[in-house]
């Protein structure tokens, strides 16, 4: 199971902040793709809560990917 | 090795609460009499933006992302100037205008590395931290998307 | 006319209590709610210095011309750089290892010319405001003569 | 009368903090000399609470001087 995280504007277009998949075998890219979010410009991405900039990394069981629109604390 | 964690993770907090300025910059003092510089950045929220009213502020993080960000900020910095110590508090939480959101304390024997760290931090923190916020105005809500 | 005079004679002064940074910060935040960011410098009071102990720091001023300079800093930083407030506090007096001497509050609508500010503002202070510091070490007194 | 303060390292130097003159025509370079500090460096001079660079400007009956150090507050 793969636990998809949304925020700030990605959580309000989509309309939630969690989704689940349950497959295997699939890259950042593919992940990025099942969100939806394939033509979100620019989306950042971390995986296990650390960013992540390659999308051709495979995605694990039990991994948390999150969906993020460039930060904006301070 | 649990209280230097302790220390550490007091230094750094993201929490709802307002918090004191000056009760940081002790905690800071108190760290070490070798101090003689002491350089703070508080980030304020205004009462507008880009020409609009801004009613209110919300923030939204990361949680877990965001400390560890804050975390790994810390490090580096202390790391890469010649500072004595440092603490960053964030508030994420809705605010009004005039209220506190950032702060950050920069401790060091001489001003100059003080100031140096002061401001890579705050920059640093705003391209690193997974923190967001929405700003509400007269016209509706709009997800701030620049960094300033 | 003469309220505009003590609030800014408020806002630049040599004194030989202690200050509160909180006092300070509140003061500015309050002059306008069009701040985003405050810079502070404080500066403190060393255990040593150039290698050697140092027990106390006696400080010394031009009483008048002292407060003339602080207040043409501040109506020349004012001019200089893009801020929208800024307060000076220096004691003369006695003070001892990590005791306060001097604070600078910067406020403006963004944090690059906050900054910039309040790192000149210091570096001038040390430069055009005539205050004189003696250090009482174990080897006795010694004038203090350099700008770190 | 001309009034002469002197501060930090040079009053402990001196031994004072305060000298008067009671003479007219004198130059700002006059009144250092009157003072013994004619070979004191880095030294600075005020006129009536402004700092004075020109040691060739007259000093006038009533007029404030102060001998300082190099000033080291912050």
């Amino acid at each position: 199971m793969i636990k998809i995280l949304f925020f700030g504007s990605i959580a309000a277009k989509i309309g939630r902040r969690e989704m689940m998949i349950d497959r295997c075998g699939l890259t950042l890219a593919d992940v990025v793709k099942e969100a939806g979010l394939e033509t979100f410009k620019p989306l950042l991405v971390a995986v296990n809560q650390q960013q992540e900039h390659d999308l051709n990394i495979l995605i694990q069981d039990g991994d948390e990917v999150a969906m993020m629109p460039p930060f904006a604390g301070g | 090795m649990n209280s230097d964690m302790n220390k550490q993770q007091d230094a750094v907090r993201i929490q709802e609460a307002d918090f004191s300025i000056e009760a940081e910059v002790d905690a800071l003092r108190a760290t070490s009499k070798r101090i003689g510089g002491i350089t703070t950045f508080l980030g304020c929220a205004r009462d507008f933006s880009e020409g609009r009213d801004v009613f209110s502020i919300n923030f939204e993080q990361y949680a877990g992302m965001a400390t560890r960000a804050m975390l790994s900020l810390r490090d580096e910095a202390l790391e890469k100037f010649e500072i004595i110590d440092l603490r960053i508090v964030h508030r994420v939480t809705t605010v009004h205008a005039g209220d506190k959101i950032v702060l950050i304390v920069v401790g060091a024997e001489h001003r100059g590395p003080a100031f140096e760290a002061c401001e890579w931090i705050i920059d640093s923190l705003k391209q690193r931290v997974p923190i967001w916020k929405k700003e509400v105005t007269p016209d509706g809500d709009s997800w701030v998307t620049e960094h300033p």
